[in-house]
């Protein structure tokens, strides 16, 4: 067989993703062309690229996301592949459709696998066909308390009861046994009438604290479809991942077995090619329940990498250069364990509130077991046009333990000043017993932060520190001051502004 | 040089004595010697009783430092006594020290979550800013009463605005 | 059985090696001290480790050879072991005793086994005995070309005269076969007696252009040894050793098990325990014997970190505690290949000339298969005192191929400015053709350099780029010459000084 | 404005344009436009034609500049029309450029290689100076006459001290 062996690839993404990409390519020896927006012109990625091209302001809408004005600069600049990366148009069928249209090769899966797994209702039918559970329920409205009761004995309890009309955790009400469920049915219709205009209710079977668990799965264009283990992802806050790890602390070898199986058979059932991932909410009998599938690479792919030893964006690239699984695809063992935390520019003890501005200081932690996926540099600014994602740090070690070790000293190496950060919420989580012991849900991190469990450690031992350090600042600096008033007037304005252009604030 | 080192509500009576790299610090009356190295970039490497810590410190504005380190970040007040007194007596004629809090980026208030006069706590919610894709609540940095606030629901707000003023 | 637990660790070493113990004792949640010289201040191990001590002025043999000064220190301050890194006091037997004798615990081998390990002759005599083949002949003097005859034969040609007094390379002369003997034996005996003083000369095995291929052990003090595969050191300069790589592009699988075989039984003829490193030359034919045997951890040990997923020091650490080494040093089967670059603050093209000075930036390769184990940051200075290696860049792919891709994206992603490496050497080795076969011997980087096959790429590509660059910084350094004139006479000074001051310039 | 630019033996006509972040720039005939962005240091990221290059120039004294990137670093040398008609000037009437070599680092001379009056090659030896632990070899930047020795065998130098001149 001879294959597609691409030229140029045009990196359609910014921020880690896109270095991430860029890595991926160059160790293939292929050439990397990246978009910007002009918040981005002096971005990691435009540094690491070998071309990089403007598609708009900062606004995504206006640059990002112009999926013509990026399809045309691919075929104008002649590279023969487009990486969408996460995000902005990576799960976007109509643009993976006009990329092929124009000899533009996407890389990921086909426009049609991905138009069956984006409409929920549509992959909900297709999951059932080809026997993947889902999560027992939700076949249409309840019509009375005894429809509902018949249906509930049918799926088991406990159940939610659903505002047909409803999201966002508004309108529906848990369900413990059958004799609590006459009256929460007159509750919840009447609740929905008010609340939604919409009486109708409809039943679905309650999970108590799930885990989120998902399966990585990677499938060439010759019909093999295989399964490269679980990522544990319980750790979210407000539905948002924090930190992941591989293999799940909760997923026995027969399990991820079960598991993998699935997931394969997920993906075959709307021929799905190239990377994808399968989410299951797992619930504490051991039962897994399909979510949905993830047309694209993932945010934590490099916890898969790390235990696997593979490549997935270069897997990605040579699946779509043509090239089939090779043996190394085939038996595949996790060997160690690998955690991941996502590195925010936010306040994470108040409010998670974003915190751009220009990073003054960036020393990555280093070492064994150690590996950066990281967006920014030293001197670049963190702008509020997008994610405030910093980057993601993975710690590997051949068990939990050592990993969870490995990141705790990562962490207290890790410097990142002039934004605030998401650090201290980790260094908080390390010490965490439910944590340690490898016991989440998908609710437990909003619990443990709004009961206050989990917050800002009381710092009164370096409190004495603080003080001797700022009150050393003071000194020197009213000693600078006072000696270039004696010797030449003002000119401390031109030091202080030298210095600020020489750490390079242009604002 | 005799200092006081603000901290929240705690205050640190601070004496230094600086000899080339190393200090001679009473701390609340404690003696204290250490040895620090510039770093640049307002970087110290401080070695303290053999203890090793890497602290960076930026003035701020007026009497106002951030510390950062291992730790994270803490902002704290570096008075001279003179000043210090004047400002107690400035405070004492106001009731306490009033503060302003303004937007840390561009964005809408979407809620305001307290009213002028409202007494509030340490981490209770003023209001809820929509900015960089989220919403975020803004949190009281430390109990007070919310003498003004500058903004209405719906008002769009740049980074620097004033949003309230606790006192 | 209960351990010991190790409460501090003083690290009585500078650089790489004092920040990758001070890694390891963290990764264990134990205490480091670090000592430091006057030069090393600033360094990063202070900047890192919990406790950070002076040991004395910048030369060596005032600070950080002090073994007196160091067991002290380690005494004073209360910890109960000591890491000696590499170099320094490592394999100072006599600095291991006093250690034990106040009670501090060196991390290491008994000084008994460093002892006997340090003597060149003692330790050839022990591997004999031991049945380690040793490289043939070198018994004593031989009198008469007529004796040195019967010797050459006995051991087979080609053979090597020496002179005893010799050394360096010099008195020396290779003999093909017989017919070449006699006129060689007079002509090496009248030049040892001419430039030595001393006419004697002995007889050794010739090995044409061998490998340097050395085989890391690590033994409990319950009397279990193991061999954790080997190292391809054959890349050196002037004995010195540029780039490792495991596994060995010339070692299969059971030339590897016999030669681990042969490492094991090294060190338990002497009784070993901790970590060390059998040194074998590998000729073509297959044959290999044993050189010397390192008592300590050695430079390149990432490499075999990486493709066996242990960690060496934390290992170290916890034999040096009592602990017998666990299952994960049961049949211990490479995984993937690692290479390792070592980073020197020189100019390798005009004949490695050190280059000490401030690092003004400093942005290390990141992402998948990447690991630094780095000894400066950002600002730091590299001073003239030590040995100019700034750190070591490591990468690992699923095979050699993989590996050399990742090192040749990594070294193009690495950033070091205020001083010369010795990275343009690297990037050139990764498109020469021998060393990608794996083709290597002890002296091909010596022969590429002075035959100019290894030489600086000629760099008219970029010249463009050079002469627009250098064109703008000067226009733009002279309307700021310009503007600063007309609006304020000379304080064009201030901005100067104070941008060298921002940038950490205070010499 | 109007430059020239040497690069070794090379020399280039270089005329600049500026336009904010943007540059019309016709080197030995040729039109080019780009676009750069200064990073802080002396780095600027440029884009020509689509292509990325980050560079690092920094001023080293007079006309000489180091230009850093991807590719190492070179020493360039940049002139104004009017300074370089000086410059060339002199040269003709010295014979031509000398070029006085400094120690990099202290050190010891060990061993003189090459004697006063000699024509050296590029690369050729010169004088052996141990220095960091090793003896390291500093040898002819470039092929000239070597004017003069500073040093002789066996003689301490500091960093900055001269060591020969080359003409």
């Amino acid at each position: 067989m001879t294959f597609k062996k691409f030229q140029k690839i045009l990196v359609a993404n910014r921020g880690e993703i896109a270095v991430r990409v860029i890595r991926a390519a160059r160790d293939l020896g292929i050439r990397t062309a990246v978009t910007y927006s002009d918040a981005d012109r002096e971005s990691l990625p435009v540094l690491l690229a070998d071309e990089a091209y403007r598609v708009g302001p900062a606004a995504s809408s206006e640059s990002y996301l112009k999926a013509g004005a990026i399809v045309d600069l691919a075929e104008k600049i002649g590279s023969d592949a487009l990486h969408p990366g996460y995000g902005f148009l990576a799960e976007n069928a109509e643009f993976a459709r006009r990329c092929r249209q124009r000899g533009v090769c996407f890389i990921g899966p086909s426009p049609e696998a991905m138009s069956l797994m984006g409409s929920k209702l549509e992959s909900r039918r297709l999951m059932k066909a080809a026997g993947v559970a889902i999560v027992p329920g939700g076949e249409g409205p309840v019509e009375s308390a005894a429809a509902a009761a018949v249906e509930a004995q049918a799926i088991g309890y406990p159940v939610m009861l659903k505002a047909s009309a409803g999201g966002g955790g508004k309108g529906m009400r848990l369900v413990h046994g059958p004799d609590e469920l006459a009256s929460a049915f007159r509750a919840t219709t009447s609740e929905a009438e008010a609340s939604f205009g919409d009486a109708s209710v409809y039943l679905e079977k309650y999970i108590e604290r799930p885990r989120h668990v998902e399966v990585q799965i990677m499938a060439d264009e010759h019909g093999k479809t295989v399964a490269l283990g679980e990522r544990e992802c319980s750790l979210q806050r407000r539905h948002q991942k924090v930190l992941e790890e591989s293999p799940s602390p909760a997923v026995s070898a027969d399990m991820r077995s079960s598991m993998c199986e699935a997931a394969v058979r997920a993906a075959e059932a709307v021929g799905y090619t190239n990377a994808g991932t399968v989410e299951f909410l797992l619930a504490s009998d051991g039962a897994f329940y399909f979510l949905e599938m993830n047309t694209r690479l993932q945010v934590e792919h490099p916890v898969t990498e790390m235990v696997t030893g593979l490549d997935l964006v270069v897997t990605q690239i040579r699946v779509a250069e043509g090239r089939p699984l090779g043996a190394e695809f085939e038996n595949i063992e996790p060997r160690g364990h690998a955690v991941e935390v996502r590195l925010y520019a936010e306040d994470a003890f108040h409010g998670f509130i974003p915190s751009p501005g220009r990073i003054t200081r960036l020393r990555l932690p280093e070492g064994p077991g150690i590996r950066n996926d990281c967006g920014v540099y030293e001197g670049c600014e963190v702008t509020i046009h997008y994610d405030p994602m910093l980057g993601k740090l993975i710690a590997w070690g051949p068990d939990r333990t050592t990993a969870l070790n490995r990141l705790g000293r990562a962490l207290s190496e890790l410097r990142i000043e002039g934004v605030k950060t998401n650090v201290p919420l980790f260094t908080q989580l390390l010490v965490d017993p439910d944590f340690l012991a490898g016991v989440l849900d998908i609710g437990m991190l909003d619990r443990k932060l709004s009961s206050g469990e989990l917050a800002l450690a009381a710092q009164s031992g370096v409190a004495p520190l603080v003080a001797i350090a700022a009150a050393l600042e003071y000194a020197e600096r009213h000693e600078r001051r006072a000696a270039n008033v004696v010797s030449d007037g003002g000119r401390q304005q031109w030091r202080e502004a030298a210095r600020r252009e020489a750490i390079g604030d242009r604002s | 040089m005799r200092l006081i080192v603000r901290q929240g509500e705690d205050e640190k009576q601070v004496r230094l004595e600086r000899d080339g790299n190393t200090a001679q610090i009473e701390l609340d009356g404690e003696s204290v010697e250490l040895e620090f190295e510039p770093l640049g970039d307002g970087a110290r490497s401080i070695l303290w009783g053999g203890n090793h810590y890497e602290v960076t410190v930026r003035h701020i504005r007026a009497d106002r430092y951030e510390v950062s380190g291992s730790f994270g970040s803490q902002v704290v007040e570096v008075l001279d006594p003179l000043t210090h007194l004047a400002a107690t007596a400035h405070d004492a004629q106001a009731g306490m020290g009033t503060e302003q809090v303004t937007a840390y980026m561009p964005g809408r208030v979407v809620k305001v979550l307290a009213g002028e006069g409202e007494t509030v706590e340490a981490g209770q919610g003023i209001l809820v800013l929509a900015a960089m894709k989220m919403e975020n609540e803004i949190q009281a940095e430390r109990s007070g009463v919310l003498r003004r606030l500058f903004v209405t629901e719906g008002q769009a707000v740049e980074g620097g605005d004033p949003l309230y003023e606790l006192g």
